[in-house]
């Protein structure tokens, strides 16, 4: 029953990745690429991270899933913001 | 782990020793020097580790430290040679 | 399907590398190699090697991008002139010899006997080094020579950077001076990042005792979140002859030497008694920690340069 | 599950090849350290497949390091956005 929620959960955190990338090479600009990515990858990230904590054999474990997860989606905001303003303004 | 699940690893090691050192010959840009010697250290490096491991005792230790060791040693002299690299275009020189 | 993943990781190793060494632009070049160390991470943990896999995702990975990347913003503002590729001639000689450097190791390999390696003395000796990780126990205990000279290494680094300081810089601050919005989105990364890369260092610096992890990875952890302060705008960059940053950078290879010869009192040097060897190695640990991560980080912010910046 | 999970990190890691040759197109510098960051946040992922698959769960911390170093080269990158390479790229007053 776990196992088989975390091969579903996995399965679509690489299905969300996917598309990001996916659009990483599709999409026209690089702005309309910066949204596409922030989103998929770390929702990918977030959904794989929530299938291998059903495995994790204690809270510690869990908790580190879950600073990771926090770290990527922070550092993530962040460049997108930062980057976003390069992306806008071409110098 | 077995010495096959290993082998693409050491090939790989090999490949990016040879292409480290093509790039430190004919790279003129002196930062893209600076990478091609990171990549020769982290393939012989690679290369250490991937032979180091046999079927049954599991990995060796030993290896592993001499590596941190490497890497750390490789990090100095990367940051020295950036910071001669900057020195050198701050004085207005050419690249050699 | 272990194999495939390997081949597949390999593959793509080998042709991120390629892309770094033989492509056109600086900028392209540094994104390829940090995407480089990446996986180059990831290679250490299918090899089993989960301590050099943290120390390549700290120091490999991490701090040699942030280098990169400084020193390209560097280079680009200082315009240096575009040098003149290489001839011809040189490129096929360095291909050939390249190939053939690849192809002789590879010849070399399969040639290789198959012998046991250490860790079955290694595992034999463990008690006694003070450390339940047996790669703390090579760097600290049977091999403290290399790690002694390791961070000599380092310290010789700083001194030869700091050398390159044009002599009406000297003694400034290190570096050069960062000026950031206080309410913008950079100065708030800057508040959320040091805390927890400082709780997350003294976490991996505790760990190596018996897990993965251990004063280089730590301490290169620790930099970062000093580096992060810095570059916000919320720490000005020390000066190069401050008193603490000083004594932050010699504390590890002092201590080391000091532990060295006092072994030669009760042995040999750097010989470390069964006896002692747990709380001994649990200061080393420590001073090697806060003195790589005040190299580390002297090094990132470079030698003094506030004249310009202005 | 092993196999499931190593043929996940298989499939992210196709994912990753897809983002380098973004990083080889650019055309713009965002574009390219935007690839570095789905990189890094697939190889994020592939490392706590692993850490299931193998059941080695130090490897955890490994992706921690990852994702805290990520970070501060994105910090890295926002300063070199501009020429002077020390100031904030919100910051509209100071052009350089």
């Amino acid at each position: 029953m776990i196992d088989g929620l975390t091969i579903l959960l996995t399965a679509l955190g690489l299905g969300f990745f996917a598309v990001g990338s996916l659009g990483l090479v599709r999409f026209p600009d690089t702005a309309s690429r910066l949204h596409a990515l922030t989103k998929a990858d770390n929702l990918g990230l977030g959904l794989v991270a929530l299938g291998v904590a059903l495995q994790a054999p204690g809270v510690v474990e869990v908790i580190k899933l879950v600073l990771v997860w926090a770290l990527a989606l922070f550092s993530a905001g962040v460049a997108a913001q930062l980057i976003g303003r390069v992306a806008a303004r071409r110098p | 782990m077995t010495a096959t699940e290993w082998l693409p690893f050491t090939v790989c090691a090999a490949a990016l020793i040879g292409l480290g050192l093509y790039g430190l010959v004919t790279q003129p840009l002196l930062l893209r020097r600076v990478i091609a010697f990171n990549v020769i250290g982290s393939g012989i490096f690679l290369l250490f580790g991937a032979l180091s491991g046999s079927e049954s005792a599991g990995t060796d230790p030993v290896p592993q430290a001499m590596i941190i060791t490497g890497i750390v040693v490789a990090l100095s002299a990367t940051a020295l040679a950036l910071a001669l690299v900057v020195a050198h275009a701050r004085e207005g020189g050419r690249d050699p | 399907m272990s194999l495939a993943f390997n081949t597949l990781l390999s593959l793509i190793i080998v042709a991120v590398a390629a892309a770094a060494i033989l492509g056109r632009q600086a900028f392209m070049a540094v994104v390829f190699f940090i995407a480089y160390g990446l996986l180059i991470a990831l290679a250490w943990l299918r090899l089993e090697a989960t301590n050099v896999a943290l120390a390549e995702a700290a120091i490999g990975a991490g701090l040699t991008g942030i280098l990169l990347l400084v020193a390209w913003t560097r280079l680009r503002a200082l315009e240096a002139p575009a040098p003149s590729p290489p001839h011809r001639l040189l490129q096929v000689l360095a291909g050939a010899g390249a190939g053939a450097v690849t192809l002789g190791l590879l010849a070399a390999i399969s040639q290789l006997p198959a012998v046991p390696g250490l860790q079955r003395d290694v595992a034999e000796h463990l008690p006694v080094t003070g450390t339940d990780n047996p790669v703390t126990a090579v760097l600290l205990n049977f091999r403290t020579w290399d790690t002694l000279l390791e961070t000599l290494v380092l310290l010789a680094a700083l001194v030869g950077a700091w050398t390159l300081t044009r002599d009406e810089d000297w003694p400034g601050r290190a570096g050069r001076r960062h000026r950031v919005l206080p309410d913008g989105v950079l100065a708030q990364f800057g508040r959320v990042l040091p805390p927890v890369a400082l709780v997350v260092g003294a976490y991996l610096v505790w760990v190596g005792g018996y897990q993965p992890g251990g004063a280089f990875q730590g301490g290169t952890v620790l930099a970062a979140a000093w580096i992060v302060a810095v570059m916000t705008g919320h720490l000005p960059a020390p000066r190069v002859d401050d008193r603490w940053m000083r004594m932050a950078v010699l504390i590890g290879p002092t201590f080391f030497l000091l532990v060295g010869l006092a072994g030669l009192v009760v042995g040999a040097f750097l010989y470390i008694p069964p006896g002692f060897a747990k709380p001994v190695l649990m200061a080393i640990e420590a001073t090697l920690a806060v003195a790589i991560a005040a190299t580390l980080a002297m090094l990132v912010f470079g030698a003094p340069e506030q004249g310009e910046s202005s | 599950m092993t196999g499931w999970l190593l043929l996940m990190a298989t499939g992210l890691l196709a994912t990753i090849a897809v983002a380098l040759w973004r990083i080889a197109r650019g055309p713009e510098r965002a574009d390219r350290m935007m690839s570095a960051q789905l990189i890094g946040t697939g190889g994020i992922a592939i490392i706590l497949l692993l850490a299931v698959a193998g059941e080695d769960w130090a490897m955890l911390d490994v992706a921690i390091v990852l994702a805290l170093l990520a970070a501060v080269s994105i910090i890295a990158f926002a300063k070199s956005v501009r020429r002077v390479g020390t100031g904030d790229p919100e910051d509209d007053d100071h052009h350089d």
